[in-house]
């Protein structure tokens, strides 16, 4: 267990970009995104979330599956075994590394996704436990502890004037072994601040509404009229599955560039009319009630059904940022029952 | 498998193209060094790219038990089905494949096959059909009802009029939608022609592909018939991108029809959310 | 007295009872207090879901666009901007007139959630509630009092319609526009025109960096009604699908292109925009300019009017070298 | 293929109209008049076809300079085009210029076919401004 | 992909020796979907047509690219090539590597990479390109011509020897329209009526045209060859069947109104003809002024009739008619000289428009064709004629140059010499303008032989002093302060475009210029047709123009209608605009942007689920669409592409360009 006073955090910065890349929750123009480290960036510390999920660190919202020439003779160039790039992701909370895992059940079950694979590996993620939550944050609702991470390799938590930083895996030992110049030995005394964080972190959640028993719950509503009103407000805009950590739904796109030309993969959303729209003029979600009923029977019955988690982790970034205010919490409320 | 990515196509060429109907083509892909490009069974698919306009899914046409090349019959429909069509044999494409389940080729053992296509279906049937056909001991009877808009629009027809008809207890039965001079067989729509011939589900399982609305009304026939809904099995098309049931667009429910399907038994359908 | 909000439930209730329209657009209340989205009342009874508070900024008016082919007849609140709305969309011959009833509600302006929450850092806020100029805010630690004029939304600021300009029934006296909204619509435009060429490429090339490609701004747009998109088109794919910033620049050229001369300064784009792009700062650049090039226009007035571009004089000025 | 001459060529993409401007460009030729090979020019029946989507993607895929081209006003073949095309580019160079995209990169001039030498020397000019601007990167695909 | 075949044309060594063939043909054959290359010496001549041909058929090529001079130049020649080997005409592209490469360059590496981009560029082109067809219309084979003055006068006459039906429309009870107002016509002074009036009685008796009087376009549908025009013939409250012109009616008519004709200085019958020699020559009931219609007493006519042809019971009669050609020769208005208070006019009886002049000289005229001052029936000795009224006026007139009253003021100067001896006429002129065969001699002998003083000068007051009249001005020449005292001022009036013009051109579908005069396609070279394919223009609707210039149109719009008229059917223009219903929003930005009114809204029906809906999509008239495309960029949606330079072709072209 290391620590230190976060008047010192430059020089972690420093050390850290100097042995890998290094990428923070920075704000530009007032928005926090996760951004690479340079010397004078607007590190913020204090932002709950992100614009933009860390999911794009292993699942990038464009990415180059393969490259191709036709000018003499068809050659293909594959480009998953050559991506991603060693970097440490700094700040990511809680919910975040929580759907870390949910992202692994889909990219790395089979057959392994070679390049999130790849960008997974060569990622040390150091979490950043909340002291605040939001009135929009409802992990609660998924057992996930504000104040921890235990999918991520190293833990930190903001006792008052320093980080504590706790190692959870060998590769988060490892990082830490390198900061030991400007890194302290963390006390007992460190150790109860950072239990009395994570409990007043939890006690201050907003009350969760409960998600056992949903995907059972949904097991029998898919042709109920509970969606015939639901999605009314939906605009169709892609937000809710962008901002989200665990949506990973992708298209492949190509671009071509005379005789050459790229294929690429890249974020999909099935709000989107095209999503399933298909060449002959059928669409089996032929309107967005269809579209806003598969988003959540997606993350709270089907994902749960094929792999034993609700697809969603209480971030409250859809909560804050849909336009109209249709989000999943709101779903969970109506079906799940009172708070 | 393990580390590669699944997303990336090897390079074949097209052997033969074949013109089928006047909106259907079916190509043979070879690998360019000669050689097998993959094990699949009936029923199973492949995405084959054409660069640069893109990549579909096409079920796979061939039998397994035919070796040293695939074949897709295509039909014309989109952006990537359109240039296909404009190609020429030797032309290099991507494959990658097989993917999804298969006929349950193990449980038809010992049964009377009675298929039902419709168009462009014929496709997955075909492959079946060759390869129960190749294995013709292991196999009852085998009735084939095949039926398309009009006579030019049938495929596959040195096999239905010259191959088929001349294996062992083997019918094809033919129809098509709009009558014309060339044609003296059966006019009608499959779901009543099927009726027509009436043939008894005893004994019996039937594998049925074709456009949605002709399988809606089959499969009415065939529940009046008798037919058990374990003993109906039929493929799924949807707009797929991946092929690894990871991009999340192709599912019915909790269902991925390229990983998960395309081949589904009636009984599984009812059990699914009507989204198809 | 009858307050604001129990004025537009009565209003869209009798509306419903009478069968004078079979649907309310209106607003409601969720979970928090700064939400209050776009409320679909079928019935009598929901219409004392209609709330009018310091939040109800949604534009109503583009639903019409799904949901007229299914009632005769629809009733729709409208603020001033919204009313624009209805013209655009009338404008472009998307929406027939006599399919809507137009319940006119004069807007003293909407507060921003986003001032309120900064005005009250590491405190919980439970509700806001709005008395003439004056906010009420309710904490954890007490009910505190803001001016009203100090937390608008920017487009408040600027708005020169506060009272519907087209509509059946008003639901209350018509207020006056605010002092010195003329002076503050283009001040964000003049100062991104000040900057250096270089700056500027600079400016933009942040805030579009941000852009998610998640075509809100353009969905929400009553400017923007296309049946199907440009953008959403495969052949020929007018810009990448993937989110390339020369492809997302390219998007947010031809959007202010194509809503130019349509675009009301209603500001929904820059309040859907997850990303918080300054998008109000290009759409009026362009207005600013055809106003400077081809005289004074303001869009959705007159559902009657050409669009500056669908028009033209023979003696207009180019912004370009004639010679 | 042929080795290029020192220094940075701009590529120029010019929109011309066919009874105006092409002209023009084809009498710059029958009258032998030289201008630099920078440009290429897209013939389109009048300067109204010409969609700033299209400007956008030359810019996208590299043009260092657009150049729309078309008859004088009040001369259009087609009688009104060319007012359209006045507006629609009064705008969009404006904003172009608010963008930060320099205003050399997107002109717009009126061409007849009778200024063959109007012609030469716009493309003499746009080369010249194009080159000491140098490669134009704003705008541009990445890949 | 396509099979495209790449040929480039040497042009002797008008491209080969500045474009490397050799280096251009290797670049050609990697470009995508290029089959075969060739070249040749010169690829226009029969052998070079002939290798494409060859080549097309051996090497099953279905695109053909050629790299050559402009496609201003031999398009056409090439299209007819690709078209005799089978293939469409549209599926060939041509590169300009002569006018636009290789006689502009000198460098011959950069010329050469450059002519690999204009070729790279059109295979780009072609390999979208669709086959394309003109499409074939029949043709009404009959005219309409609308406005019964000279210039329709004329046109009708020229069609109907040329053996075509015309309907000929005229506003008024009789035709002949302004020049039937006139006394003598410059230069040569003859007599105005003794010119005109066969022209019209030829228009009764042709065999091939029909008079329509009394009558006005309601509607205009339909496009060139097959319009459809709806006529409002008006309630003329005589039968023209009965009528024998006797004229017995309007003699004992008791109600009394100011004649048109004769710009209020005399009087007609509420029943009239404008004029004795009207064309037809049968009155018509003014309704407005009659007794009977005001007030239901009267009948005077109807009972003096000797044929029984007044039928009070008359209604507007709407008579749909069709129609391959129209001919719009509506004429003009005086200009109205409501803003000209300075001169007196209609606070001062003697002061007259140039148009009042003409009446009073005229024999057939209020005073016989004796110039009389309308105050006091004397003969004046003073006569100011002040030109340019309303003309050349930015500040409150027409800003143009009327273009006739120079002319007709000259004329007016020499009559009045002729008619009132010793009599002095004055011009006050800003320029004298007499562009014109034998028009300056005339101007000349107007003060040469005529002894008119021509004063340069704008003329600020015309007041009354006694029973005379003083003009007030500045000498421009001298300087020196002008007043003079006359009996009499002419104001030669401006011309205005037709009150109800911007009116027709809207049923018509054809533009006006600022001043509501109708615009022709090309201010040059398609001077008498509109950007309405089939709508042809004669005479001062155009723009203010004399009798020799409004004939000489006039006859022209007829060769222009008979060429019309003479073909079979009429080829549709291919590279027309093209809406996909499936994208289009129907928002009709397309139709505000087209010149030719070429697009038009209809409703198409869809099915949603159980329901039909309908909706508004764009639908282009093919006939009437030139292609210019501005509609595609006013679609937002992209719905209307232009065939021949689709979205997609351009785009690729675009792509190619920036390789």
């Amino acid at each position: 267990m290391k620590k230190i006073a976060k008047t010192k955090l430059v020089e972690l910065w420093r050390q850290l970009a100097s042995e890998t890349g290094l990428y923070l929750p920075i704000a530009s123009d007032g928005v926090v995104n996760f951004a690479r480290w340079q010397e004078g960036a607007e590190v913020d510390l204090e932002a709950l979330n992100t614009l933009l999920p860390a999911k794009k660190f292993f699942f990038p919202q464009t990415e180059t599956v393969l490259k191709y020439s036709f000018s003499d003779d068809l050659v293909l160039e594959d480009c998953a075994g050559k991506a991603g790039e060693a970097l440490c992701l700094f700040g990511a909370r809680p919910c975040e590394v929580a759907s870390f895992s949910m992202l692994d059940r889909v990219f790395l079950g089979e057959p392994v996704d070679e390049a999130y694979r790849r960008r997974r590996e060569l990622t040390t993620v150091i979490a950043l436990g909340c002291n605040d939550p939001d009135e929009t944050c409802f992990c609660g609702s998924f057992d996930i502890d504000p104040g921890k991470a235990p999918g991520a390799d190293v833990l930190a938590t903001d006792t008052g004037d320093e980080l504590v930083l706790v190692a959870q895996s060998a590769k988060g030992e490892e990082l830490l072994s390198l900061l030991n110049g400007v890194l302290e030995e963390a006390t007992s005394g460190d150790e109860n601040k950072v239990k009395d964080a994570q409990e007043k972190a939890k006690a201050k959640l907003p009350p969760a509404p409960p998600a056992g028993g949903l995907m059972e719950k949904l097991d029998g509503m898919f042709e109920d009229s509970y969606w015939d009103l639901l999605y009314q407000r939906c605009i169709a805009c892609g937000t809710c599955t962008y901002i989200c950590p665990t949506c990973h739904c992708f298209d492949i796109q190509e671009y071509p560039t005379g005789s050459r030309g790229e294929r690429i993969r890249c974020w999909d959303s099935c709000m989107y009319a095209d999503f399933t729209q298909m060449a002959g003029g059928h669409n089996p979600r032929p309107t967005q009630k269809e579209r806003v009923r598969q988003r959540f029977m997606h993350k709270l019955n089907y994902f749960p059904r094929q792999h034993g988690e609700y697809a969603c982790v209480g971030c409250g970034r859809c909560v804050r940022k849909c336009p109209v205010n249709l989000d999943i919490l709101e779903v969970i409320k109506d079906l799940g029952g009172a708070v | 498998m393990g580390c590669q990515n699944p997303l990336f196509p090897r390079v074949v060429v097209v052997e033969e193209i074949r013109r089928e109907t006047p909106d259907v083509k079916t190509f043979r892909v070879v690998a360019p060094d000669g050689g097998e490009l993959f094990d699949y069974k009936p029923g199973q698919c492949a995405m084959l790219s054409l660069f640069p306009v893109g990549e579909a899914l096409f079920s796979i046409t061939s039998s397994p038990t035919r070796r040293g090349f695939l074949e897709f019959s295509i039909k014309e429909t989109g952006m990537v089905t359109r240039a296909l069509h404009e190609i020429e044999a030797g032309t290099k494409l991507g494959l990658r494949g097989p993917y999804g389940n298969s006929f349950p080729t193990e449980l038809l053992k010992g049964k009377d096959l009675l298929f039902i296509g419709g168009g462009i279906a014929l496709a997955p049937l075909r492959s079946l059909i060759n390869y129960c056909l190749d294995n013709r001991d292991d196999y009852g009877r085998v009735d084939i009802i095949y039926g398309a808009r009009s006579s030019k629009d049938l495929v596959q027809k040195v096999e239905l009029f010259e191959n088929w008809p001349r294996v062992r207890d083997t019918h094809v039965h033919l129809t098509v939608d709009v009558k014309s001079d060339d044609w003296d067989g059966n006019v009608g729509f499959v779901p009543a022609f099927l009726e027509q011939l009436n043939p008894s589900p005893e004994g019996k399982v039937t594998i049925t592909c074709g456009p949605p609305i002709m399988i809606k009304f089959v499969l009415e026939s065939l529940a009046r018939m008798g037919y058990q809904p374990e003993n109906i099995i039929t493929t799924l098309e949807m707009k797929m991108k991946c092929g690894v049931g990871k991009c999340g667009r192709c599912n019915i429910g909790d269902k991925y029809v390229c990983k998960d399907g395309p081949v589904f038994s009636l009984a599984e359908l009812q059990q699914m959310p009507n989204e198809f | 007295m009858m307050g604001q909000s129990e004025k537009l439930q009565k209003i869209a209730a009798e509306a419903l009872e009478q069968g004078q329209v079979t649907m309310v657009l209106g607003w409601c209340k969720k979970d928090f207090w700064w939400q209050a989205p776009v409320a679909f009342i079928t019935d009598p009874a929901s219409a004392a879901r209609l709330v009018w508070d310091p939040f109800t900024v949604y534009n109503p008016v583009k639903y019409l666009l799904d949901n007229h082919h299914c009632h005769e007849k629809i009733g729709v609140f409208v603020k001033g901007c919204d009313s624009r709305a209805v013209n655009r969309l009338l404008q472009d011959r998307r929406l027939e007139r006599e399919k809507v009833v137009l319940f006119g509600v004069p807007c003293d302006g909407k507060t921003d959630a986003a001032k309120i929450k900064a005005a009250f850092p590491g405190r919980k806020i439970s509700a806001v509630s709005r008395v003439d100029e004056k906010l009420l805010v309710d904490t954890d630690s007490g009910t505190e009092t803001l001016p009203a004029a100090g937390y608008l939304l920017d487009k408040c600021q600027t708005c020169r319609h506060p009272n519907p300009v087209v509509y059946d029934v008003l639901a209350w006296e018509k207020v006056e526009p605010r002092p010195g909204v003329d002076d503050a619509r283009f001040v964000r435009v003049a100062a991104v025109e000040q900057k250096e060429l270089e700056e500027r490429y600079a400016y933009w090339l942040r805030q579009f960096d941000r852009c998610l490609r998640c075509f809100a701004c353009r969905n929400v747009c009553a400017a923007c009604n296309c049946r199907t998109c440009i953008f959403d088109q495969a052949e020929p794919r007018w810009i990448g699908k993937a989110s390339d910033l020369a492809d997302t620049l390219n998007y947010q050229i031809i959007r202010a292109f194509h809503v130019a001369g349509r675009c009301f300064e209603c500001g929904e784009c820059e309040r859907v925009c997850p990303a918080d792009i300054p998008l109000q700062e290009l759409n009026r650049k362009l207005i600013k300019d055809i106003n400077e090039y081809f005289g004074e226009y303001e869009a959705g007035l007159d559902p009657n009017d050409k669009p500056p571009l669908g028009t033209y004089r023979g003696e207009d000025p180019a912004g370009f070298d004639e010679s | 293929m042929s080795v290029k001459p020192e220094g940075f060529e701009p590529l120029i993409v010019a929109f011309c109209c066919n009874w105006c401007s092409y002209a023009g460009a084809d009498l710059a030729g029958t009258s032998r008049m030289a201008y630099p090979t920078n440009v290429r020019i897209i013939r389109v029946p009048c300067s109204s076809r010409v969609n700033p989507s299209f400007i956008i993607r030359a810019f996208q895929r590299g043009a260092d300079a657009v150049l729309v081209a078309g008859c004088h006003p009040g001369d259009c073949h087609y009688h009104s085009g060319n007012f359209f095309t006045r507006r629609r580019f009064t705008v969009l160079k404006q904003m172009l210029e608010y963008m930060g995209i320099e205003p050399e990169r997107f002109q717009v001039r009126w061409i007849s076919g009778s200024e063959g030498a109007k012609f030469a020397s716009v493309m003499n000019n746009i080369t010249a401004e194009v080159k000491s601007l140098g490669p134009n990167r704003k705008l541009r695909d990445a890949r | 992909m396509k099979r495209i075949g790449v040929f480039l044309c040497w042009c002797g060594s008008n491209i080969a020796a500045t474009v490397d063939i050799e280096e251009t043909m290797a670049a050609a054959r990697k470009m995508p979907g290029v089959v075969y290359v060739d070249h040749n010496k010169y690829t226009c001549s029969e052998i070079g047509q002939a290798m494409i041909r060859e080549a097309i058929a051996a090497h099953r090529l279905d695109r053909v690219v050629i790299g050559s001079c402009s496609p201003r130049m031999h398009e056409n020649t090439f299209r007819k090539t690709v078209e005799a080997a089978g293939l469409n005409p549209f599926y060939l592209e041509i590169a300009n590597i002569r006018e636009q490469c290789s006689w502009v360059h000198k460098d011959k590496l950069t010329a050469t990479e450059k002519a690999i981009s204009l070729i790279r560029t059109a295979v780009a082109k072609a390999a979208r390109s669709e086959p394309l067809f003109s499409t074939e219309m029949s043709i009404e084979r009959r005219a309409l011509v609308i406005g019964g003055g000279i210039a329709g006068i004329q046109a009708a006459l020229d069609i109907a020897d040329a053996g075509f039906e015309v309907d000929l429309v005229e506003k008024e009870p009789s035709i002949g329209g302004r020049m039937a107002q006139l006394d003598k016509t410059f230069p040569t002074l003859d007599c105005s009526a003794c010119i005109l009036t066969p022209k019209m009685v030829d228009v009764a008796q042709h065999g091939n045209i029909n008079l329509i009087t009394y009558s006005e376009v309601e509607k205009v549908e339909g496009f060139v060859g097959n319009f459809t025009v709806t006529i409002r013939n008006r309630a003329r409250s005589v039968d023209m069947e009965k009528c024998t012109g006797c004229g017995d009616c309007y003699a004992k008519c008791p109600s009394k109104v100011d004649s048109e004709f004769e710009m209020g200085l005399a009087k007609r019958r509420a029943i009239y003809t404008p004029f004795p020699q009207a064309v037809p020559n049968k009155p018509a009931i003014d309704r407005a002024n009659c007794r009977y219609f005001t007030s239901g007493k009267c009948k005077v006519c109807q009972k003096v009739c000797p044929a029984g042809a007044i039928d009070y019971e008359q209604q507007d009669q709407l008579v749909e008619k069709k129609y391959g050609a129209i001919v719009v020769a509506t004429g003009f208005d005086t200009h109205k000289l409501d803003n000209y208070g300075e001169y007196a006019y209609g606070k001062h009886p003697d002061v007259i428009t140039s148009l009042e002049f003409e009446r009073l000289v005229n024999a057939s005229g209020p005073t016989g064709g004796k110039i009389l001052r309308p105050s006091n029936g004397q003969p004046p000795k003073n006569v100011a004629f002040i030109q340019c009224v309303g003309s050349r006026d930015k500040a409150k007139g027409n800003p143009y140059c009327a273009k006739i009253c120079c002319m007709y003021t000259a004329k007016h100067a020499i009559l009045l010499s002729e008619k009132v001896p010793g009599a002095n006429a004055f011009v006050f002129y800003i320029d004298v303008r007499t562009p014109g065969k034998d028009y300056e001699e005339f101007y000349n002998r107007a003060y040469e032989e005529c002894g008119a003083t021509y004063i340069r000068g704008n003329v600020s007051k015309v007041f009354p002093d006694g029973d005379k009249l003083v003009v007030r001005s500045v000498d421009a020449l001298s300087g020196a302060l002008v007043e003079l005292v006359v009996d009499m001022v002419v104001l030669a009036t401006s011309v205005d475009a037709r009150a109800d013009a911007r009116e027709l051109a809207q049923k018509l579908s054809i533009t006006t210029n600022a001043y509501n005069f109708f615009n022709e396609a090309h201010p040059k070279l398609r001077p008498v047709e509109t950007q309405t394919a089939g709508v042809f223009l004669a005479g001062a609707c155009q723009g203010p123009k004399d009798i020799p210039d409004t004939v000489a149109q006039a006859s022209a719009a007829a060769v222009k209608v008979v060429s019309l008229l003479n073909k079979e059917s009429l080829l549709s223009n291919p590279t027309v605009a093209e809406v996909d219903i499936k994208l289009c929003s129907g928002d009709m930005s397309c139709l505000a942007v087209c010149p030719y009114g070429a697009i038009a809204e209809k409703f198409i029906e869809e099915r949603h689920g159980r329901e039909i809906r309908k909706r508004r999509v764009a639908e282009v008239n093919t006939a009437l669409c030139q292609g210019c495309g501005a509609c595609t960029v006013a679609c937002r949606p992209g719905a209307i592409n232009l065939k021949g330079f689709t979205n997609e072709q351009i785009l690729a072209e675009v792509d190619a360009i920036c390789l």
